[in-house]
């Protein structure tokens, strides 16, 4: 073990201009993947602002008491789709769709009576998934006791989340579709290195190596290989990332939310990843050039 | 003729009617023959014999068409791949084009031969590769990389790594093509040195200098077949 | 130059492992980027199709004649950004704003007078670009003879233009990277291949070769690789999009807008750069090559 | 050593005072000597001596480290970048590790040389080669790839690139190493033949049944340094 990672270090540094060229290869896929992950990341948060804008009103039945409301709210904060629960009485009410309603208020001046029932104003959470998750959600609270009718935007809502969730499975497929290329280039990237190193393997077997002797040097140096590719591809998409993320900030495009960088799991995860795909396609690989 | 009987521990090499084709090419046709233990043994011919063919065979870089071989024990002919490794290691092997690994120098190379056995102790790699080196002449080139070697310097290099295992059989093909008379000489004592320490040796050449010196046998190959007293081999 | 194309061609089909090799991370390349290049304009279809729901209101002075109407209307249709005008009158508006307030119509049932304007309601065509535009046109409007007043949504509007800037902006920048990212990458698959062959370049030099024998043929098969793995990547992504749409349909997620391909000239575009690239990547990696 | 007067008609190589060094390596040291056109010129010396780096200097592959030498008129020191082409397309050049290209045919390594040298005739490419391999030996191989071919095979055919151009100077070092007695010869009397067309030959080797032949002009090397009476070269 110990010696297999000598030899493999040695290895290393003995190709510097393949693994050069390597390294740079892997970290420039890992910085396609991470800045398309981090695009759409982002993109996810930008959706999550949206729902969270999302209001579903319930109206009370006429001449609810306070006791009735306050069991109603209290039992809306217990679902966990709710971020928000807010009583809005009759006259606000008025006041919302006078606002609402804009320059026809001339309309309402007339009304001395306001014929609006109090309501209740339910905000969603961001993790809200899909127009059905909304409707199911609107229809336990039509149930509750003392509602009389709920109310929401359910053409915006259903058409909102077709969209959503058209950008997001695309996006799915096109980041696996992402993915797989990368890691195919990269793979190939790995064929070529020891392409040019297959004298030395042919070398090193017919002087006695056993397969193992020549393998697991090998797949140190490529999951060495993923590693720094990998660390190098995130040190880029940071720098991308902070060089570009203010310029937005002042050409004033963030002020609706806030973009965030790969969290760290998700940083660990690429690593690990491009790890693992530089010793599969080492694995891969080599079990052609062992052939001989 | 006939196969006679075997006996392990008088022979080391044993060919029985061993060709080889490379598609249109008979590169050996039925060629049977016996290398005992301790035996110094030439492979001479013109250029395109089989010789190296013939080599290539007993270290299984090549496999042979038809025929029946064993090589200290084993039979190729019904070889596991995971044994291959193990035979080659108990061989040393000069090869015709040196084979050389470029980005190792010329003591990586040589110590390469130790690592594959197993021999993990720094200590024993250098000093053997070393005492290795000095006798082949090329001990003051340790660091050196094989492409600033001049030719003959780089089949020194090879004959050495054939020897450092202390191998119990050597097969070198023409191990003295790229040297000088003098160098020559030298690696034909190194040789004969190993030998009468027990090794067997076989050699491939046509150097008209070395064939003239001592051997305990011979076979003359051309176009693939031995050419010897009514189509015998030795 | 007949000779070049000969030698290039020969010398393609004598590395057939290696050029097999860089076609697929040629090929791969391309399919990445073109892939994300269909994502972002489909995108950009979703957007326009979202702009073109916009409506702008010009409510007409009480009162204005037939004849004002249709200049006003008339007008309004030679604007480039206005997709369609139409003439919304007073009762159609107060109907229209039942249904918009919804279950409180109780509030406008009283209502024996209709207090509201006639209107001319305004569509936009999808190339209309930011909110800015928005509301320079709503001023023009606003300026015409007959208009009493102009309303449309202008908080949303400057909302969904920050995110649709937002959105175009960062998915260029990332589109710009991707390519360079891509680009490098396939040079260094060229780097490797050449360097695979750099013994046959040191000894037909060392035989008397000048640098023009050298390099055309390889400028020509890095051309060739360049266009092979181009349209290999073009075929991949054609492939993988006749998979995804009809499941796409079928998942009901297509039916407010039509998936489409990339438009033909795209694809030229693609190709040609993919040979240049090619190219390039040979230009460049050769030079360190000649140096011996 | 006087500098001699230099008269391009007679002189085809000048080498006045060049060194080599390698780093540490001292591979030549100042050699002086002149090979006049249609000699039959002989390097020598053992392992190592810096034959091949000699000739290495000749065709440019190494730059000298200090000296002055002239080939078929061109002054190595001062030549420009693109007119190395140019020299080396007027020589005739057999390598001591052939180089030959391993994805090409033996034809078409051998054609190569044609094409660089601009020939576009692929009538004339095909007889010019043709004829070259039937003198080696080689025609019926045309079609095999240099990994294909024993070591003296592969001899065989980088001495026919060097001969197919039929350039006025060849250099051929050690071009028979790899051969038995019946090729080399038949390599020898290729070169003699060459020779006696006008053909300027220089040869590196220990061969000493080459070396007990006939030649117009020989020095031997040792450590890098010229060994002749009184130290000359000649
Ligand atoms: N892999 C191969 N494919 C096709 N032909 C081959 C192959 N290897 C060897 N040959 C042919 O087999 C014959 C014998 O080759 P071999 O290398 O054994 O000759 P040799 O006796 O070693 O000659 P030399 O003294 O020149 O090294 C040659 O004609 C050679 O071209
Ligand atoms: N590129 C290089 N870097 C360092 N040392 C070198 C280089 N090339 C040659 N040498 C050294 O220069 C010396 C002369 O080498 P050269 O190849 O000229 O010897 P040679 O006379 O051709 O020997 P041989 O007969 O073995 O071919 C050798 O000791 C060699 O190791
Ligand atoms: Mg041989
Ligand atoms: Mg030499």
């Amino acid at each position: 073990m110990k010696d297999t990672i000598r030899r493999g270090a040695a290895d290393f540094l003995n190709y510097k201009y393949l693994h050069g060229i390597c390294v740079i290869t892997i970290a420039l896929s890992v910085f396609v993947i991470s800045a398309f992950g981090l695009f759409l990341i982002n993109a996810g948060d930008l959706m999550v602002s949206w729902k969270k804008g999302i209001r579903i009103i319930a109206y009370l039945e006429p001449g609810a008491d306070e006791e009735t409301r306050d069991l109603i709210i209290g039992e809306m904060e217990t679902y966990p789709e709710v971020a928000g629960v807010e009583y809005v009485s009759s006259g606000e009410a008025l006041d919302w769709l006078k606002e609402e309603i804009g320059r026809q208020t001339a309309l309402l001046e007339g009304l001395t009576d306001n014929p609006l029932p109090d309501a209740v104003e339910v905000s969603l959470s961001g993790d809200i998934d899909g127009a059905d998750a909304i409707s199911s959600l609107a229809a336990r609270m039509e149930g509750l006791d003392g509602v009389a009718d709920v109310e929401y935007a359910r053409k915006w809502i259903e058409r909102f989340g077709g969209i959503y969730n058209l950008f997001r499975l695309t996006s799915m497929i096109l980041i696996g579709l992402i993915v797989s290329a990368v890691m195919m280039i990269v793979a190939n990237t790995i064929r070529l290195i020891l392409y040019s190193r297959i004298d030395e393997i042919k070398i090193t077997r017919i002087i006695g190596a056993d397969d193992a002797f020549i393998k697991y040097p090998l797949y140190f140096e490529g999951m060495m290989l993923g590693f720094l590719g990998g660390l190098a591809g995130l040190v880029l998409l940071y720098a991308a990332f902070f060089i570009t993320v203010p310029q937005l900030s002042s050409a004033g495009l963030l002020v609706y939310f806030q973009v965030r960088f790969l969290p760290w799991n998700l940083v660990l995860l690429i690593l690990l990843i491009s790890m693992t795909v530089g010793w599969i396609g080492c694995y891969f690989s080599i079990r052609r050039f062992l052939r001989f | 003729m006939k196969k006679m009987p075997f006996d392990p521990e008088r022979t080391i090499i044993r060919l029985y009617d061993v060709s080889k084709y490379f598609g249109e090419t008979d590169a050996l046709v039925n060629v049977t023959f016996d290398v005992c233990r301790n035996e110094f043994f030439f492979i001479s011919g013109p250029s395109g014999a089989g010789k190296s063919t013939l080599m290539k065979l007993l270290y299984l870089e090549e496999h042979m068409s038809s025929g029946y071989a064993i090589v200290d024990g084993m039979n190729l002919a019904r070889i596991r791949r995971n044994q291959v490794p193990m035979l080659r290691r108990r061989l040393g092997i000069v090869f015709q084009d040196y084979k050389l690994i470029p980005n190792k120098s010329v003591f990586d190379n040589v110590g390469l031969v130790l690592e594959v056995a197993g021999i993990r102790s720094r200590k024993t790699v250098r000093d053997r590769v070393m005492d290795v080196l000095e006798k082949v002449g090329m001990a003051d080139r340790h660091d050196a990389f094989p492409p600033t070697l001049s030719g003959g310097e780089q089949q020194r290099v090879a004959v050495a790594r054939a020897m450092v295992g202390n191998p119990s059989l050597i097969l070198a093909d023409e191990p003295t093509a790229s040297l000088d008379p003098e160098a020559a000489e030298m690696i034909f004592d190194l040789l004969v040195s190993a030998h009468s320490e027990g090794t067997t040796i076989v050699i491939t050449t046509h150097d008209r200098y070395l064939l003239s010196k001592g051997c305990t046998g011979s076979i003359y190959l051309k176009k693939g077949q031995c050419e010897g007293p009514d189509g015998a081999c030795r």
